[in-house]
């Protein structure tokens, strides 16, 4: 077994890193780059029960280290992205989190069946916290009660195990996730965008079609790392942490805070080959600090603090 | 489609906030099909996280150099102009698919349109025409004579009009104003500008095939982000993305 | 009357900039870098009833685009301020927005009571949003009723007006506005810093002393603006708008999205002059776009909208 | 009390990790006090905000140049590392309360003890007190032979001790290691470096007079935002801000 190797529910890792959802596509670009089986896994952009062509363009803009995206979920629907997007990641044979999207608790059901179905998706991460669609998404993962319901109901059709994904636009972000924990997740992601905007001051209006959009990359990695140190001392379920990583450093970070697997999103449209050499990077970083196995760094922080920070 | 790390030659401001940076590297081998674009970092350190995309406006692959020119307006491409020779330049590329001749294009003559910005890349495709025996004319809208760069070298290929809006050069008016005295021998039409010109472009061409390049705000450049996308009735996916799809497409392609 | 004037509940500015709270001090450091009179006015450093001496070092820690701060409130408390602190701003004749803290209700109002009672003091900042403290501050912040409460309790001792500091760190921060609005305030200040963290990834420790501290700088504009223009569709209240300005850019860009005045914080570390240069700048980017008056910028995104963004 | 914009004229790597800078400009010839330091910008257009707190190492006022010694460890002191001569760095400064003589202390001998990258404001001290006709010895510790630095010239001043953790030059040990030996003549103690040494060194002392410099993460450099305090007895207010009150005090004033 490699040092770098992780294993959560579902997902059995050579190494904790993975590209974001939303951020790779289904995988088929990014192959061209580089050969992907050298990743811990693949999680593929959101399914939706149809296809959905999403938001007004422009649908990105650049803000201080950071970024706003109003992509809009759009995808070709949960049985097009079966029939052709998934079997093309077969050569690689690396797990893969299936990113899922709704506008309905209906929606999200259908879809979680149809795609937690397929024998090569490894676990399916449940989007209650899209912040660019009108419906569902967010409203559910701002609402603890309708949060839980949701994940019950998924949980009770899908095939594999539910990743939650969980939104920071929240007052209370371990309060969510105790609610999704007690409902049945089997594990975490966090964090998906903050909502922000940005606006043309010679215009006075926002650069994106959207108005509103995501807020991402290393801007947001602060709050991110808060809320996994928060959320890991008061739920037992494994966290796939995300939010502006983008170095070997910030992935062991982002562990001592308590992931147990890190999401690298943005950081690839900046270098597309950030999670091999990232990849590569980590078992020297492991050396310099006398790691042997990358697990041992799962929540070291709160682990040093002895006791949960809320008792403090 | 790599990523390169080139070294500045030079970068030199040839009109007002207009730059013409050249970079060698053993990439450039590579770009050799005009329309493509490079997506180029601005900064390390920096807190500009997105690549820009800058078309490629001229190669030279004995001495492994590319030319781009671009308009330093905002942050990122005013961080670019400060760079000097011998720094390096992160570029992803070249990426997209660019310009490309049908069979029974070769007998016929070129009108290539470019607005603003939009003209860089109609400099190599230009060039590339011109070695096919294609007779070129251009026509190059500007703002304002200080705006306007690169007509003498425009004219080594063929033909150049020039329009500025504020007339101060050539012709007063915007480039379709210019369009209609040189259609007469049903040339094929390519364009490159700002979505706007490019919609004139199309209706004033009537029935002539053409090629537009689009532009768009971009995430990773790639086609795996989506941020590009552009609606179109002739393929069933209903949307192509200008940055894996594009940016140039046949004129009628898309819905501009 | 001059084209930068705005005109608040209170505060008679010459121009919209003021330094934010806590990045200032009570003015007399920077007092020693520039004339603080070309300030549209200031606000000091937070008082609370009893003097405190505020968290364990390392109080600070960079982040891209970014900083953390968990200062935790110190200051001398609130008869110093009024003996030693606030009569040294006399000279220079700007309006002075004093801003409050305190661990509980009858601290806020006591507090309240004797600063709003200095004829120097033009208005007083309630911050229920410092994340730094472990009682009062955010917890007021973070539930509406609670802020209501206080914003009502605090109106009716309050011999000046009453802005209302909102926390960022809320599910629904329109919701919060309303409370207050509702509650009596006479205006907003928003917002105050977004709850993060850094930990040393060699060590797994946390940088700061308090472990967790307060996001702020160009990395969370996006945020900033977002909210304010949100608001500033749903209340009427006037907006002292901050998060991350650090140009005349920036201020324009605020004032679009619906403030009426800007509070520049972080970026006076960056650069101590950073506030007048701002001022001087101002009036050219107004040239640039052809606006007279600064004030005409206020909510001119939303008024180009036309429709409330909620209703789209 | 300014904000300088200075001149690199050479910035090299004289030990593992540690840069000499020299800086060149009007402002320096207010920085006159040795123990003040410069609150150093790393980069324009960067995502680092905050400014490094730099003390001066050496300043020669006919040449109007003031020299800095840091070693590149975080991101900052990196970026600062990559700048080369020509180039402009944004400092404020001179900032914060140097070395202070008092009238008693001019006859006596003195004794200047610094620990990794304290060393630095040793050198311009040592030289201070020498041209007052004091004598001084150093003890100055290191990491190793490869983090150890200016010794040299630091030997022309006075004589000067080297202790290194791992014994590969001078005394195997710490820098209190190296005490006892030179306390004799009851110099003045100046001492700088991380708190846990200051606070060796001040028990090591005995009852000896003597001043520390100490270090504390700074926002604004100034004393305006309560950042880097350090408790105290000996003032009503219960702390001192390191960067304006200090970063000098008394041995005994604060508690470490
Ligand atoms: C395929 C393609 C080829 C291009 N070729 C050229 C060229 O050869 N020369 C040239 O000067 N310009 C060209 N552009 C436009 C150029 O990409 C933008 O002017 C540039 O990205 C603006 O960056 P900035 O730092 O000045 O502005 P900022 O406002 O700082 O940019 C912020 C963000 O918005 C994006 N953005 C802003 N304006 C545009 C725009 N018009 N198009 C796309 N993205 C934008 C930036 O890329 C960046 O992500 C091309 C655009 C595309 C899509
Ligand atoms: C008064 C004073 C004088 C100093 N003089 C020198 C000197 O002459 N030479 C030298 O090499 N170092 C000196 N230091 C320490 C120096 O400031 C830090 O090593 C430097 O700020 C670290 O920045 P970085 O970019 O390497 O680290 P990063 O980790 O990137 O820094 C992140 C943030 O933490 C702060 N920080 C990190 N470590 C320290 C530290 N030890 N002390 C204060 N802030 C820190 C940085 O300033 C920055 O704000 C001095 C510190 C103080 C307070
Ligand atoms: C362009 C873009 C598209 C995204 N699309 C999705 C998505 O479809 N589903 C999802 O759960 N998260 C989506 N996200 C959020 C990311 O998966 C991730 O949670 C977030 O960007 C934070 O990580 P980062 O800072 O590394 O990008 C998207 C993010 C970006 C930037
Ligand atoms: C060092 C520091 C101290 C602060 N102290 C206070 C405070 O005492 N009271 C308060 O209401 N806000 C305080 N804030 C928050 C700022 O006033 C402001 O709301 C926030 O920093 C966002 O603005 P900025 O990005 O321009 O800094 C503090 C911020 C910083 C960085
Ligand atoms: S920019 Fe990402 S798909 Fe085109
Ligand atoms: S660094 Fe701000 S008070 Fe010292």
């Amino acid at each position: 077994m490699s040092r770098l190797h992780v294993s959560l529910p579902g997902l059995n890792m050579k190494n904790p890193i993975l590209p974001a959802s939303g951020c790779f596509g289904f995988g088929k670009e990014y192959a061209k780059w580089y050969d992907l089986s050298v990743l811990g896994g693949i999680t593929i952009k959101a399914a939706t029960l149809e296809g959905r062509f999403g938001n007004p363009t422009p649908r990105v803009a650049e803000t201080e280290s950071g970024m706003l995206n109003a992509i809009g979920l759009q995808n070709p629907g949960v049985q097009k992205i079966l029939e052709n997007e998934i079997p093309a990641l077969q050569p690689f044979n690396i797990p893969i989190l299936a990113n899922i999207a709704g506008s309905t608790e209906e929606e999200y059901i259908e879809v979680t069946r149809q795609i937690s179905s397929s024998p090569q998706v490894s676990a399916v991460e449940l989007n209650i916290s899209c912040p660019n669609v009108k419906e569902g998404g967010i409203q559910f993962g701002t609402h603890y009660r309708s949060a839980a319901n949701l994940t019950r109901k998924v949980k009770a059709v899908s095939e594999k195990p539910v990743y939650v994904k969980l939104s920071p636009n929240v007052s209370n972000i371990v309060e969510m996730a105790q609610a999704v924990e007690e409902a049945g997740a089997d594990g975490l992601s966090m964090i998906n965008t903050l909502v922000g905007m940005k606006l043309d001051w010679r215009t006075g209006n926002p650069i994106l079609g959207n108005k509103t959009g995501g807020l991402s990359g290393p801007a947001i990695k602060p709050v991110a790392i808060r809320m996994i140190y928060e959320v890991s001392q008061k739920v037992s379920l494994p966290i796939i942490g995300m939010g502006g990583v983008s170095t070997a450093e910030d992935v062991l970070e982002m562990m001592s805070a308590g992931a147990s697997a890190v999401a690298v999103g943005t950081a690839n449209f900046v270098n597309p080959y950030v999670c091999p050499e990232i990849i590569e990077q980590l078992p020297k970083l492991l050396d310099e600090i006398g790691v042997e196995n990358i697990s041992e760094m799962t929540g070291r922080s709160t682990k040093q603090w002895k006791t949960p920070l809320s008792s403090r | 489609m790599k990523k390169h790390l080139l070294n500045v030659t030079s970068n030199i401001e040839i009109a007002r906030n207009i730059f013409e940076m050249k970079l060698t590297g053993p990439g450039v081998g590579s770009m050799t099909t005009p329309g493509q674009f490079l997506h180029v970092s601005v900064g390390n350190h920096s807190s500009k996280l997105l690549r820009r995309p800058l078309s490629i406006c001229d190669v030279d692959l004995d001495r492994e150099e590319v030319t781009l020119l671009y308009r330093a307006q905002g942050e990122g491409t005013k961080q670019l102009s400060q760079k000097s020779a011998g720094e390096i330049v992160d570029v992803l590329g070249p990426l997209g698919n660019g310009f490309e001749l049908a069979e029974n294009d070769h007998n016929r003559k070129a009108l290539l349109i470019g607005g603003g910005i939009g003209v860089p890349p109609l400099y190599y495709l230009g060039k590339h025409l011109k070695s096919k025996g294609i007779e070129v004319t251009f026509i190059l809208g500007y703002q304002s004579i200080e705006d306007s760069f690169y007509i003498e070298k425009f004219n080594e290929i063929g033909e150049t009009i020039v329009t500025t809006v504020d007339g101060s050069l050539g012709i007063k008016g915007f480039v379709t104003d210019a369009m209609m005295n040189v259609m007469n021998d049903e040339p094929i039409i390519y364009s490159v500008g700002p979505a706007i010109m490019l919609k004139a472009v199309e209706e004033r061409a009537g029935g002539l095939r053409g090629y537009l390049s689009l532009e768009e705000r971009m995430g990773c450049g790639i086609g795996a982000c989506f941020a590009c996308v552009c609606p179109t009735e002739t393929r069933e996916s209903g949307y192509v993305k200008i940055c894996s799809d594009g940016p140039v497409f046949k004129m009628g392609e898309v819905v501009l």
